[in-house]
């Protein structure tokens, strides 16, 4: 695997890259994740945040408006009511913005799947989703590994070239 | 005569490049396509805003804003007095301090008149600090 | 003759209907208030819940009584060892079955852990709401280390899924009352640490004194129960006046509302009664641990809960006030009905009665003073 | 007070209006004469339910009979009591709404849940589902949508196997 651009400074303190690659650099290490705490995940979302895992050493830091958030958690069980304010937040996220499914509840509907008559079963009939966690609740550290999975992601597009 | 300009047109200069390169940079770089849609709504926490901002407000906002309007003028004329007021003498001092004294006198009616404080609570169940804006409260 | 050059009341000014909407960083959960605002002033509050409407009642219709325990869990998410334990005692209720000492203990020592728990993220959160940082992170850290007893006990940080009717579901780990002593010597300097910081703090003072005002009568009336309601001066726990499993054994006393930085049931009692409560609830634990009897614990699970045709209505102290789960078995082992009484959900309904005149930022540290939790409230 | 005093101190107050079912320690009353005795046990001294802790609405099971059982607690004298009044579909309960602010909120979650009707309530809509719902969730017989606002409500289990 070719060294990351951490590891180049080592040797010299000035590298040259593509432009791609440096702004993939920069998105990926600041993931500023919308509060968006639905149910019991939200709480291990703010144990996550809290100091024992902190998600800030990521440079994940929590924002409450769609406006300046890149990364949407959808922390919870997705409820029909609150269906379409899910789809009207994430369309009000300024680009480019990532969506990630936290815990089975919004992954396919978790244990509500069989009789939750007002339960949406999986946030991805409503938003584009980029990283699932698994669990009920995911532990915090579940979450920080979304994140760096999320990260990797980010890391092999190509922002500026032509999309097909 | 245009030494005086010089640093203006340093000082313009400067200002329109920096606000410049920022701006070309994030155009040139920033995603293209989610322009339009619902991403102009205005957000309200997840909802459509019900009824419009356009509300008739209390009167009491308008007032308070002309009452700054006239102190902010005020100190407008203060500016230039205050430049040259070394050598007018104690002349000038005095003429300034009764301007001042004047736009004082009505700053204490307004303030007397309680139109400044336009934070006007009536608590239902006022006790405490609060106690003297109780309405009809059952609570004695 | 007073100059009335202008008849004010012509000038009628139209109200504004601020929404703070189901995400929000401050509604603890996905609950919409309808604020009617004049200017910053509200003049009603018109909340709107369901946005967590998980069928939980739908599923108790189709589920037997051992396969509801993890649905109560999912309930009230931060002290799901409290529904568990009220859905375990009304059932035993129903049944009528005898439980070994051992269970009663581990179950008192668990639910008051759980106590400690819910209150810090209250009060950590209470604090957020009024825009102080730094308690938030110290009470969730404190929080990690009651997580951590709960994990060796039975594998989970947050649901646990412990509590079944007629038993527990493991046994004590062994050095679990050493760690549990340990965490209690290590908590009550914290307790001193955060009244510094935060309840004696001016700022907080100026907040939260005097805000927000719930007189007793009306809280009975509406049905508010727990801290809420201990803060306006009632005394009413139902570990007390209503001894359930073993708390008679215990003596603690029922922190209430005394108004020392402002009147009697504002914002400030409400929270300060929570931080009292958990120096209770160590005593609690400290009592029960010393006379931790031996026994085994699965003894009086049932094999298969068949309950005979009846009602049964089960109080319990939770957290967050009293809840109450009203079953009623037609003599099959699926329940033909489980109502649950949540607490927060007439806790909240109190809050347009009590916020009406003053400022949203107020509203939000009433709001945060109740200490809601939308998964129980929209069950 | 123990429950047969409570029965014995509501047939002198109103005879003939309540009757206790057999073997249980619950009091039904019929609709018409619900809000007569309600007023009675809050406003009697030697009662005085000033608490009302919850309102659970069930079904009989027959698709016909529905009901509401109220459980309430005095935290002056310290005691219990059930309430059960019981309805023909489409029969509507006298709402308490005016002695217990309590029942407000639970009223409307019997009615968004289980379709009981309260008159005298202030404006009884759903509490918990939204307001184009249709149908009651816990009535016996109710199925399902397919959709909500083009959402499946169903788990789609196509892909499973």
């Amino acid at each position: 695997m070719d060294p990351t651009l951490l590891e180049r400074f080592d040797k010299d303190n000035v590298i040259v890259e593509k432009l791609d690659t440096l702004i993939n650099w920069s998105r990926a290490n600041s993931q500023w994740y919308f509060q968006f705490g639905l149910a019991c995940c939200a709480i291990e979302m703010m144990a996550a945040a809290a100091p024992r895992h902190d998600l800030e050493r990521f440079g994940a830091m929590p924002r409450a408006t769609p406006r300046q958030s890149d990364v949407m958690i959808v922390a919870g069980t997705v409820t029909l009511k609150m269906a379409e304010r899910v789809k009207r937040l994430y369309e009000q996220m300024s680009d480019p913005k990532y969506v990630i499914s936290m815990g089975s509840c919004s992954n396919s509907g978790g244990p509500y799947w069989q009789h939750g008559y007002h339960v949406l079963k999986g946030v991805d009939l409503v938003v584009p989703v980029d990283v699932y966690i698994p669990g009920c609740p995911p532990r915090p550290e579940a979450l920080l590994q979304g994140l760096l999975e999320l990260q990797k992601k980010i890391k092999t597009e190509t922002p500026l070239r032509k999309q097909a | 005569m245009y030494q005086d300009f010089l640093p203006i047109i340093i000082f313009t200069v400067l200002a329109a490049v920096l606000i410049g390169v920022p701006l070309g940079l994030q155009h040139l770089l920033s995603p293209r396509h989610n322009k339009g849609g619902d991403k102009l709504t205005s957000y309200e926490c997840g909802e459509l805003p019900e009824g419009s901002a356009w509300v008739k407000f209390n009167i009491r906002f308008y007032v308070v804003a002309l009452i700054f309007l006239i102190f902010d003028v005020e100190i407008v004329f203060l500016f230039p007095w205050a430049v040259v007021f070394q050598d007018l003498g104690l002349l000038a001092f005095i003429e300034a301090f009764i301007f001042v004294l004047i736009l004082v006198v009505g700053f204490i009616y307004v303030w007397a008149k309680g139109d400044l404080d336009w934070v006007k609570m009536n608590v239902r169940y006022g006790k405490g600090r609060y106690s003297n804006l109780k309405t009809e409260g059952e609570l004695s | 003759m007073e100059a009335n050059l202008v008849d004010k009341s012509v000038i009628e000014t139209g109200e504004m209907v601020l929404n703070m909407g189901p995400q929000h960083p401050s509604t603890h959960g996905v609950l919409r208030l309808k604020i009617h605002t004049d200017g910053e002033i509200v003049s009603q509050i018109e909340p709107v819940i369901g946005y967590l409407h998980r069928c939980f009642e739908k599923h108790c219709e189709k589920l037997s009584y051992e396969q509801i325990v993890p649905f109560t869990d999912r309930c009230d998410y931060l002290a799901s060892m409290h529904m568990d334990h009220a859905y375990s005692i009304a059932v035993e209720k129903l049944l009528d079955i005898e439980l070994p000492d051992r269970v009663e203990y581990i179950r008192v020592i668990i639910a008051e852990l759980q106590r400690i728990a819910s209150h810090l993220v209250a009060v950590g959160t209470f604090g957020l709401d009024v825009g102080a940082i730094t308690p938030f992170t110290w009470t969730i850290r404190d929080r990690e280390r009651v997580l951590d007893l709960f994990e060796t006990l039975c594998g989970a940080r947050l649901l646990y899924n412990y509590i079944w009717p007629g038993g527990v579901s493991h046994d004590l780990p062994p050095k679990f009352i050493e760690r549990a002593l340990d965490f209690l010597d290590y908590f009550d300097p914290q307790i001193d640490e955060l009244n510094n910081l935060l309840t004696t703090n001016k700022i907080f003072i100026e907040r939260t004194a005097d805000v927000g005002i719930l007189p007793p009568e009306v809280g009975i009336n509406f049905g508010v129960s727990g801290p809420s309601l201990r803060g306006s001066g009632v005394n009413f726990d139902l570990r007390k006046n209503e001894p359930y499993s073993i708390y008679s054994k215990f003596d603690f006393d029922v922190p209430v509302g005394k108004g020392e930085m402002g009147t009697i049931g504002d914002t400030w009692d409400r929270y300060y009664v929570r931080v009292l409560e958990m120096r209770e609830s160590a005593k609690i634990i400290r009592q029960a641990c010393a006379e931790l009897p031996g026994g085994d614990v699965h003894a009086a699970l049932p094999k298969k809960i068949r309950p005979n045709a009846g009602e049964v209505y089960g109080r319990y102290e939770s957290a967050r006030g009293d809840v109450g789960f009203y079953i009623m078995s037609n003599g099959k082992n699926i329940p033909m009905r489980v109502k649950m009484r949540s607490p927060a959900f007439c806790n909240l309904s109190v809050l347009s009665e009590i916020s009406e005149g003053w400022m949203i930022s107020d509203v939000i540290a009433i709001l945060g003073s109740l200490d809601i939790v939308l998964g129980e409230i929209d069950r | 007070m123990t429950f047969d005093e409570i029965v014995a101190l509501l047939d002198t107050k109103a005879s003939g209006k309540t009757s206790v079912i057999e073997g249980k320690t619950v009091i039904s009353v019929s609709p018409e004469n619900w809000s007569e005795i309600s007023a009675i046990l809050k406003n009697e001294s030697k009662l005085n339910f000033d608490y009302l802790m919850c309102i659970s609405a069930y079904d009989k099971g027959d698709n016909k009979v529905y009901g509401a059982a109220y459980n309430f607690y005095s935290t002056v004298n310290n005691h219990y009591l059930e309430v059960r009044v019981e309805i023909e579909d489409g029969i509507s309960i006298p709402s308490v709404v005016e002695l217990w602010k309590a029942a407000d909120w639970h009223e409307r979650e019997a009615y968004d849940m289980m379709g009981l009707k309260f008159e005298g309530h202030p404006d009884l809509k759903r509490i918990l589902l939204s307001d184009d719902w249709e149908g009651y969730p816990l009535r016996k017989n109710y199925k399902e949508p397919d959709y909500y606002h083009g959402l499946p409500v169903p788990k789609d289990k196509s892909y499973w196997d």
